[in-house]
């Protein structure tokens, strides 16, 4: 008897994620704007304040300041909080509770007081121009603390969402909106979302295709298009391998650099800005680790370093795709 | 009963104006020459046409989201304004703004995607006229949702210790997206709050262009007097989803219906101009006509201006370096 | 006039704990054993003593900056506080967070060093408590400085409009460092900004003690009665700089001598009680000695442990991975 | 005629180049906390508030979100303000306003809004644990838009100041908390400021010592720490060049290039957090420009990622100093 293979929207993989948590833990509850009645600006939590209730379903006035440190109170209170900041970039406004307070609070208590709190939110580019097209993942990375997850399967999207919330570390958790209201068969792997409950673990990167000319380092939505390049790339003979990083903190350094042991070469895709975040920390990792002398080349492909441009023609010409990642390789030969 | 039938008459010509500007862009979106969210003040033109006539050149206005109207009532060139919502080289910004981010030097006029973020920005507008003497006003218009964020608090607080002139307007939609204010705010009104910085607050029926007007008159009069701040509040309804593509399943059908047959302030207007005799059918029907057949050419001229050039992506980087 | 001579002994004798506490803090600057910022909260303990009788186990409160007071008045440990100042391995952190952030999930006490950043944290409290349905109340302390932050305004909506037992005191010293709250605030007063969000407000003398209590009982009252969030405002006298170390040209030296001279909450209350016959001079002395060498036994204990080893620099980061 | 050697505090350096260009020019004006009458937590604009008025040097209430607006308007407005956040860890409270609107406007507006604006904020550990010690120019240097300076020298903190005031671009100026009550005569090189105007350009690291053996490249005050370090390591045979990056955006990446290409070897010191930060971009940076085959080692030593402890042992244990740099670079032998 195999389970009929399901097609399901990446928010809804999220969902599912939530409320299986919030079925199994009844110390789990959800915040944010717009998450209750109408079940979020993507669709994610719908129907799950009919289902659990407006106490664990709650929609927050635009405070975010507030809600985030409501989270942290929650948390430290005993209860498994779900915060949602709509888009990345709005975390300008209350990021005082996430560096200050939620990632801090483990460790300058002496582990007296633990924050299983996630916050959720989401980046990537949608054509909404400069401050509704960020990804942020390396700002959260760089500020100690939290874990800092990132999927890119709907597979991952649900068992990571699971993870998080199970976790009793402080979790960020960075959904793509390129991808939140795709069908999960349109995702090149792991594209089959169970029904029941299951994690995924944090800091285990994945190998999701096997290649030996070329290390291509990606997370989130980027590496669907990392596949797609590199499926098309195949028949002028460069066979890359493909690794979605999954999470960032922890960042599976090993299982990047065995393959660019193998590869020799390394190339980081990165739809979060170019300086200063995950494209070089992954390369000074991988120099670390194997000496530089170890690789023969490396790359970066990332976002320009400036604000996003709200021309399509501009945009198209900014943000890692398929065609442009294609175009990255191609000057490595 | 009409103060000033003239007035009104063009309170309504701006109205149309606005009115058809929006759908204008709304023509954007299904062939995503407008290709992120888009969002409309449709239903809310009286309260950017009542604020506009008190608007100098010198004022500055700071905006959100939703900002077309209030660029216009700025006195912003629709022309580039619509160019830059249609994401277009010759457009206000070089299209590199978009919709949500408007500048406009000449006019003292700019917005941000961030709610509650224009309050400050227009806080350091006001700080300057105070400096300078000057008798210019700094205003942000915000959403009701944006009165319960930090800055609203700062911002007042401030421009009240230090006697600014800053005057926030605040368009009560009653939502926040799907978020109903009443279900997420201590007060009922917004203009009470006010009182927590000893500053000028009054409500007003935002779909009354008159009631509007008379409004701002005062609360400028206040702000423009050295005063200090006001916080006029302006209930109005939205027609629209939050943005276009907002599925809107928090608002029941019967609700939206009702919005859009007894709050429009379009018909309120022609009713009112009918009722005082300062307008027959057929002359309304011809301002109509007129304003939509000027806007269709504003439409068809931006529509044949060229996108931005990939070449460009890194221009109005750093000017220093 | 006394209510209660056996209760305002008992006052007495908290805050001559508190105060010898705080100076046995003031020991360890010279010695580098602690060695950033100290704030102390000399001259402020009839606030903390005041609520420390309301405050239940259950209850959780978070604090600021200036937090030990608080700390004593909730029941946390007085070593093991006095040891996490003095940065070390027994403290109840570990000596990790220092004096600006002790955590003790035991008496459901915390703090933060960031200004405003206590009263969302308490709110979180505050909402589990709602929904438990218990009667247990969050209890944010704040300085005045921290009432033009925007986290005051977002907690205090939230608080009042889903009426969340948030009871937010608030230590008026009118400083924040050399900062007049009287410069920089819109209003005279804190406690009438509860209009602005429908909530209980008031004001009370911070340095009398008697007073403190009366008015934190009735904010209790309201709060664990169901009756949504308060706003009690203490006026009072900060004695120190505003760290040690703090120069403190802001405040003449007149003014600083007159503030020791007129408002120590301790000299007011023995004069009290000398007044009221509840305590002979002899008494008194006796009480000073007695708590001042407990203190001192106190101190020597904490200064006999010993520093974190620096081998247990990771620890305490993730559990979990 | 020598001009005699001045012995200032690196705060008065600072303070001189404010009055200087205030002085020089009066759209320049002051913001924050503690900034006036008292002159500033660190005496740095001492004196300024008499001299210039209360407008200009303006006492903030503690909202750091509105006056870091107030900033960004007054600059539109076409002033030239200084807008001071105590500590940078402070900035979770305002990130906002740095990062989709003073940053940004720039650029969103097609070029039509210049925000003449510097972000003057103090970073570095003296002593006072997790909230109060933060660097972050990392976080700063990964949100495009931005010149983000980090002084070392006495003679840099004041001409890096004067051209962040002058500059059209918005600038993040972080002084770091460990040298602003020293001497100038406490560092090992250029500590000597001039009484007069002038200015240090940006995007130009420094060569503060030559070597052959190794690159150290570092910021802040860590530049002092490692010139000790180095000349106590002469001794041992081993020869530092040490380049000062002075700014991370622009990053002066061709003079630290230069530098490795003849020595082979690169250590990046920092004393911001360790993770998807100035190291790792660093070391990015070298190895793109280079080619991984032109290194021979190549390590970082920096802050972990952890949140700083209070106790001293643990903070002495943490923190890049000359002793720890010494020890980092012996690893490397
Ligand atoms: C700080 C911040 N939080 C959330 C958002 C997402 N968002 C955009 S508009 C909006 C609702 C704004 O409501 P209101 O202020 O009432 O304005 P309206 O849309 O009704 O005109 C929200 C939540 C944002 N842009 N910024
Ligand atoms: C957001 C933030 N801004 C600035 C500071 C620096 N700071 C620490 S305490 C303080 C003054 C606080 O004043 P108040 O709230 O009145 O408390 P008091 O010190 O008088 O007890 C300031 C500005 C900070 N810690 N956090
Ligand atoms: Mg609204
Ligand atoms: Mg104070």
């Amino acid at each position: 008897m195999t389970e009929p293979v399901r097609n399901v929207r990446f928010s809804q993989a999220i969902g599912e994620a939530i409320a299986g948590e919030m079925e199994a833990d009844d110390r789990v509850l959800l915040l944010g704007e717009d998450v209750g009645r109408s079940g979020g600006v993507f669709g994610v939590t719908r129907g799950l304040q009919e289902r659990f209730g407006e106490q664990r379903v709650r929609d927050t006035p635009i405070s975010e300041m507030a809600f985030t440190g409501m989270g942290v109170g929650l948390a430290m209170a005993g209860y498994r909080p779900i915060v949602e900041i709509m888009f990345v970039d709005f975390v300008g406004v209350c990021l005082e509770q996430v560096m200050n307070a939620m990632s801090k609070i483990p460790y300058m208590s002496g582990g007296n007081t633990r924050v299983p709190m996630v916050l959720r939110t989401a980046g990537g580019c949608i054509g909404s121009a400069a401050q509704h097209s960020q990804c942020l993942w390396g700002t959260f990375a760089h500020l100690p603390g939290m874990i800092v997850v990132c999927p890119s399967s709907p597979y991952d999207y649900k068992g990571l969402m699971a993870a998080a919330i199970q976790s009793d570390d402080p979790v960020i958790y960075i959904e793509n909106k390129r991808q939140l209201n795709k069908m999960s068969n349109t995702h090149p792997v792991d594209a089959v979302v169970p029904e029941g409950r299951y994690t995924v673990p944090f800091g285990k990167a994945k190998v999701v295709r096997q290649g030996s000319d070329l290390t291509l380092v990606t997370i989130s939505a980027s590496v669907g298009d990392a596949l797609r390049a590199a499926r098309l790339l195949e028949p002028e003979g460069v066979s890359i391998e493909v690794i979605d990083l999954r999470t960032l903190v922890p960042l599976d350094t090993e299982t990047v650099a065995a393959s660019v042991a193998k590869t020799g070469r390394l190339l980081v895709v990165d739809e979060d800005f170019h300086s200063f975040g995950m494209s070089g920390e992954v390369v000074a990792r991988v120099v670390e680790a194997l000496g530089p002398q170890a690789l023969r080349q490396v790359a970066r492909h990332a976002m320009p370093d400036i604000p996003l441009p709200a021309a399509r023609t501009l945009e198209e010409a900014a943000v890692p795709s398929e065609a442009s990642i294609i175009e990255a390789v191609r000057k490595m030969k | 009963m009409t103060a000033n039938k003239h007035a009104l008459i063009d309170h309504f010509r701006m109205m149309l104006d606005m009115r058809h500007f929006e759908e204008a862009c709304l023509e954007g979106v299904p062939t995503r020459e407008i290709h992120g969210e888009l969002h409309t003040g449709i239903g809310q033109e009286a309260v950017a046409a009542g604020l506009a006539p008190w608007l100098r050149r010198e004022d500055a206005l700071v905006s959100t989201h939703r900002n077309h109207l209030h660029a216009l009532a700025k006195g912003v060139d629709r022309e580039k304004l619509l160019a830059e919502i249609f994401e277009r080289e010759n457009g206000l910004c070089g299209g590199r703004g978009g919709h949500m981010h408007p500048f406009d030097p000449a006019t003292r006029f700019s917005a941000t995607g961030i709610v509650g973020s224009s309050i400050p920005v227009a806080l350091g507008f006001a700080y300057g006229f105070k400096m300078e003497g000057v008798s210019d006003v700094a205003v942000a218009v915000i959403g009701d949702g944006a009165t319960n964020t930090g800055a609203f608090h700062e911002c007042l607080n401030m421009a009240a210790a230090w006697n600014l002139p800053l005057l926030v307007i605040v368009e009560n939609n009653s939502y926040a997206i799907s978020v109903r204010f009443s279900d997420v705010s201590a007060t009922p009104t917004i203009a009470e709050r006010a009182a927590a910085y000893r500053a000028w607050g009054r409500c007003v029926d935002g779909t009354d262009v008159e009631e509007v007007w008379k409004a701002c008159g005062e609360a400028f009069d206040h702000v423009r007097g050295g005063g200090g701040p006001a916080l006029l509040e302006a209930s109005c309804f939205r027609f629209q989803g939050h943005y276009e593509g907002d599925h809107d399943t928090y608002r029941s059908r019967a609700e939206r219906k009702r919005i859009r047959a007894e709050h429009d302030p379009l018909t309120l207007t022609e009713q009112r101009l009918l009722d005082a005799g300062a307008a027959t059918q057929e002359e309304l029907k011809r301002m109509r006509e007129a304003s939509r057949s000027e806007t269709a050419a504003l439409l068809a001229t931006v529509r044949a201006a060229p996108m931005p050039d990939a070449s460009g992506l890194h221009r109005y980087s750093f000017v220093g370096v």
